[in-house]
């Protein structure tokens, strides 16, 4: 059931200057979320911000009643997230939109960029519990704004592309040389920016593999609720925020 | 004890609070966070005679205190409404009031026609005021003889009530107020949003797709309860209040300016629970300072 | 190197970010924040042809992202201006536009007079949109014949740039706009302050003395980047862009939608220094882009 | 001169739940402060806050670079001002308005209450060093809302009215003993609520004493150039961000 919760800072996790993992905790319990899920966050003490951020789960404890995002500062909103009190409140709805389809496969590969892998974690250990095997491929500009991979590392084989080359293969995603091979994967999951996740989608098409993406968009009520959050399907526009954010890419018409 | 029952045009809402069309879906969507059967009305979201698939986005931009959107009427038309929809949430014990929208008169007409013998359907908003479509929509709204032809020709087929939502971006509010009562309105809602546009200075370009958007939230309520207060003074007929209520403090200013009830729009995605705080706190406000009816507040500014 | 030179029909301001009338009283009061020589105009105080003492207190509200004001352009009248005020100012090295207010179109037309052979002031600022007097005022801006009849009758008598600034608390500015630019106005700005009001629920009154008021700051952005847009496909002559103007950003949006020189407003209260800091922001901007000329963002808007 | 500077919060003091004394510190020289100048402070953080709030100079150390403030929270502002981070910044515009006429007379009474308390440190010492004799009158409810008594009482003697009885004389400041007396103050000075101020300035008049007052007052500027803040004079409308905030109270006509 979607709620409204006041959290308290618990600390930061600061990657880089620009990226940090925030947790939170909360004195009642937590709802249950599915990987692809995510929250709208108010963002105290800020002049500027006026509607709330939508923002992906990272991971939850449901024993430590705490919840963890994984957030790329972007401007106003996110950065302001950034520069909390520990202990302060922070309100947030919870859990929004529908997830990733988790089913048993051979193998599945996972590819992101940016705040796009905050979602892989809670996706690679439910496949996991279903003995999906997992391979993850993350693509970055270079070595410096790669992040998250000793987590994934725990589930999966982690690939690395950077554009300049100074971690993994140089280039973007998908001139990585696994899609040159036979390319044995059952299914794709992708989550980053538009242009990685179309190209991504479009080698799926052409190899037949399903593909789910996990779209971003701009929000102001996260609930279906405004009908502000649409994507141009072949059902016509739907919103991302309740049809979505994870769609199967070939009913997007991007 | 309060008395937060209040009267528009003969029929009762337990209290002054609904939810403004477009901003709280069909109401389901609030159901996990709020007891729909706490409202005093909810005002679904613009419905027109035919499926509409709304504008391209982006449809949404933040601004300073408020927010632009170009939805664009987006929805799957009125039989689908009657059908899908009603049924769904009829159930609830509040009133539900249908936001009809046309780009002709005939399809006002047809949409009112379809909802004149719902059972349960008390009264419909006659939204001659949205910014977002390109025919029709506003234009109906900010031109007195239009606005009366679009509420006469309603009328007709209409027996129950007629709420007509006005559009803020004109020169003198109460000449179309004042229009719309002579031509069988039985109430007026307003306001619709600001006609108003966002740039991004950094791509260049305009942040909606179709450049110009409505202005809601915080940042309208000076210019929404100027003429809340103007059309008071002018018409007979009650007043449901509307922009930027963000608390019970904004809802009981616009009662005090002149509106009967009022509707909580933009604040609902910023808490999806404010409008049950609000009225909380209207009451509240009420017992402090000794008001026994709730209605007794519209119009009770002191000047 | 970035030229930051603009063109306003004719006359060459150093760049395109002047003071709004009315938020920078005669710019003296900001001697001490900034160094005035480096603004691109100041459009002084509102002046009449008599002294004025303006609206009772309170003149003043806080509302969200801005703020209602019903001063009711007190001044000293236009000799005083003249013989006192001016010069102290003119020792600047920046342009000086009054800013010419009148009940009847003969006030207007005095004040015009007085102005025109004054040497080291090249244009004047017609307010025909100030919502804070009883009498004329805003009444010229809202239609347009009266418009017209009040820019032609200061044309006759005054030789100079004529400004014509524009009420936004109109159906169609651009009707208006189209009114003035062919009653002889070499230019516009735009916008002056939406009517709004406060209401204080604790006390059950309205906040302003006046009741309604003119809402300005960050709130209004939006509706007044529209309406330079609409304009600037509306006339020729150019544009003065005014409305929430808090930054760099916000000055290049309204530059973007079709303004040639921009006024800040309200900005002047949060921040004394920011007139400065927002002509070092266009600076960069520019430096940043390649964009050699910032004239060149008149109406660069991508669509 | 005027100027905008930027300062850090050092701390507080919290004299109850509703009344604090900031201190606030500046890497570069304070401007000389006159008592009755205010200043006008920049909310940091608050998402309802768009203008600058008026506070009176309570007290300034040039030596140490520090300013303090003695606020009442009264609403969004005031209360915000008192919930800022140890070191984080507040943007000030000071020292503006005029200030209380400083000159050598026998006996002088100041008379206040409330927030209006606060220029009078900064009164009495000057008054003091031109060897003018200071007795300080402060009115309030009850006991638990007489401050900076302490204070007073370093630089004369300090009569205190209560509503309530609970400290001092029983009733309104204008109600004290000392004014049922012959009277012999060459001056009054009164800060505080109008209707205070309008009660003292009535029987400065009756008795013949000048008496200055320091009105409040809605601002939104603080340097006189949106005429905002006006209130009716002998002299027409003044506006007392410039002309005031201190008034000779024959020349006001409230
Ligand atoms: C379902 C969903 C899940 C998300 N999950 C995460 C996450 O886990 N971690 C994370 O860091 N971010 C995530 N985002 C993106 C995040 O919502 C935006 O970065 C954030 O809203 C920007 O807010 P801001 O105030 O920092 O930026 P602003 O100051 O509002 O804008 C900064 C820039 O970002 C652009 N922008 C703003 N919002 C969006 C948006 N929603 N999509 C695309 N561009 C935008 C603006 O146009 C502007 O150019 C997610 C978005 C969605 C829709
Ligand atoms: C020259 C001057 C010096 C001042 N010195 C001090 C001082 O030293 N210490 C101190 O605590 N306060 C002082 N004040 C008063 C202080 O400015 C107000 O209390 C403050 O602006 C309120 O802001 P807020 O955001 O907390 O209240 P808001 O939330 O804005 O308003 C709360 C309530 O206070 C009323 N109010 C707001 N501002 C004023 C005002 N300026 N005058 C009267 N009523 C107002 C509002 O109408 C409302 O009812 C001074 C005011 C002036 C003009
Ligand atoms: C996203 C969005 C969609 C809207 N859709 C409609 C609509 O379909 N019909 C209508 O009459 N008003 C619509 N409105 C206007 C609102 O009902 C309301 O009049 C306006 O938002 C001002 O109130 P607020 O400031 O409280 O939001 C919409 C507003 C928003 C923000
Ligand atoms: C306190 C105040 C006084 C004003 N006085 C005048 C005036 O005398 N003449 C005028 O043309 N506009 C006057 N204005 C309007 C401004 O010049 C400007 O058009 C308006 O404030 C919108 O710009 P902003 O949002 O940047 O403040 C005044 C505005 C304010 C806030
Ligand atoms: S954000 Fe409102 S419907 Fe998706
Ligand atoms: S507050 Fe602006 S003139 Fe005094």
């Amino acid at each position: 059931m979607k709620r409204v919760q006041d959290f308290n800072v618990v600390g930061y996790n600061w990657l880089n200057k620009d990226n940090y993992i925030i947790t939170l905790s909360s004195d009642s319990d937590i709802e249950n979320i599915d990987p692809g899920n995510f929250a709208e966050i108010k963002v105290p003490n800020s002049p500027d911000v006026f509607l709330r951020r939508p923002i992906s789960v990272l991971d939850v404890d449901h024993g430590e009643n705490t919840i963890k995002f994984y957030i790329k500062a972007m401007g106003k909103g996110t950065r302001q997230l950034g520069n909390l009190d520990v202990d302060s409140k922070v309100n947030i709805v919870y859990p929004l939109g529908n997830s990733f389809s988790i089913i048993h496969r051979k193998k599945v590969l996972i590819v992101g960029g940016g705040s796009g892998i905050a979602p892989f974690i809670m996706l690679a250990s439910k496949l996991i519990d279903v003995s999906t095997e997992v391979t993850f491929l993350i693509g970055a500009r270079s070595k410096g704004d790669v992040f998250l991979t000793d987590e994934f590392n725990k589930f999966g084989k982690v690939l690395v592309t950077t554009e300049d080359g100074s971690m993994g293969e140089k280039g973007l995603v998908t001139q990585h040389s696994i899609f040159a091979g036979n390319m044995d994967f059952d299914h794709i999951y992708t989550c980053g920016p538009d242009p990685m996740m179309k190209a991504v989608a479009q080698i799926a098409h052409e190899k037949n593999i399903p593909c789910e993406a996990s779209l971003e968009n701009m929000m102001a009520c996260g609930i279906g609720a405004c009908l502000c959050c649409v994507t141009p399907t072949v059902r016509g526009n739907e919103c991302v925020c309740t049809e979505g954010p994870v769609f199967n890419s070939k009913d997007l018409k991007w | 004890m309060v008395n937060l029952n209040v009267n528009i045009a003969g029929l009762n809402l337990k209290n002054p609070v609904t939810t403004a069309s477009g901003t709280f879906g069909f109401g389901e969507e609030f159901e996990d966070f709020i007891d729909l059967n706490r409202l005093g009305g909810i005002f679904v979201k613009g419905l027109t005679l035919k499926n509409r698939e709304g504008n391209d986005y982006p449809r949404m931009a933040e601004t300073p205190s408020g927010m632009l959107n170009a939805v664009g009427l987006q929805n799957k038309g009125i039989d689908y409404f009657l059908n899908t929809i009603y049924p769904k949430i009829k159930k609830w014990d509040t009133e539900i009031f249908p936001n009809i929208n046309g780009s002709v008169v005939e399809d006002y007409i047809a949409v009112a026609e379809k909802l004149n013998d719902v059972e349960g359907i008390h009264g419909l908003e006659l939204n001659i005021s949205c910014p977002n479509v390109k025919e029709g929509g506003m234009a109906f709204g900010v031109s007195c003889p239009s606005a009366m032809a679009v509420t006469r020709a309603v009328r007709e087929v209409y027996d129950k009530i007629i709420i007509v939502k006005l559009s803020p971006n004109v020169t003198d509010i109460t000449e179309i107020a004042k229009g719309v009562e002579s031509a069988g309105a039985d109430a007026v809602s307003l306001v619709n949003t600001l006609l108003g546009m966002a740039i991004d200075a950094h791509t260049r370009k305009p942040v909606l797709s179709t450049i110009t958007g409505g202005l809601s939230g915080p940042a309208i309520k000076p210019v929404a309860l100027r003429m809340v207060w103007q059309v008071y003074n002018a018409v007979k007929i009650p007043i449901v209040g509307i922009g930027g209520i963000m608390n019970a403090t904004d809802a009981i200013e616009f009662m005090l300016a002149g509106s009967s009830a009022i509707q909580v729009g933009t604040a609902n995605f910023i808490d999806p629970q404010i409008s049950i705080k609000i009225i909380d706190g209207i009451k509240e406000y009420c017992s402090n300072n000794g008001i026994a009816n709730v209605a007794d507040l519209t119009g009770a500014l002191i000047t």
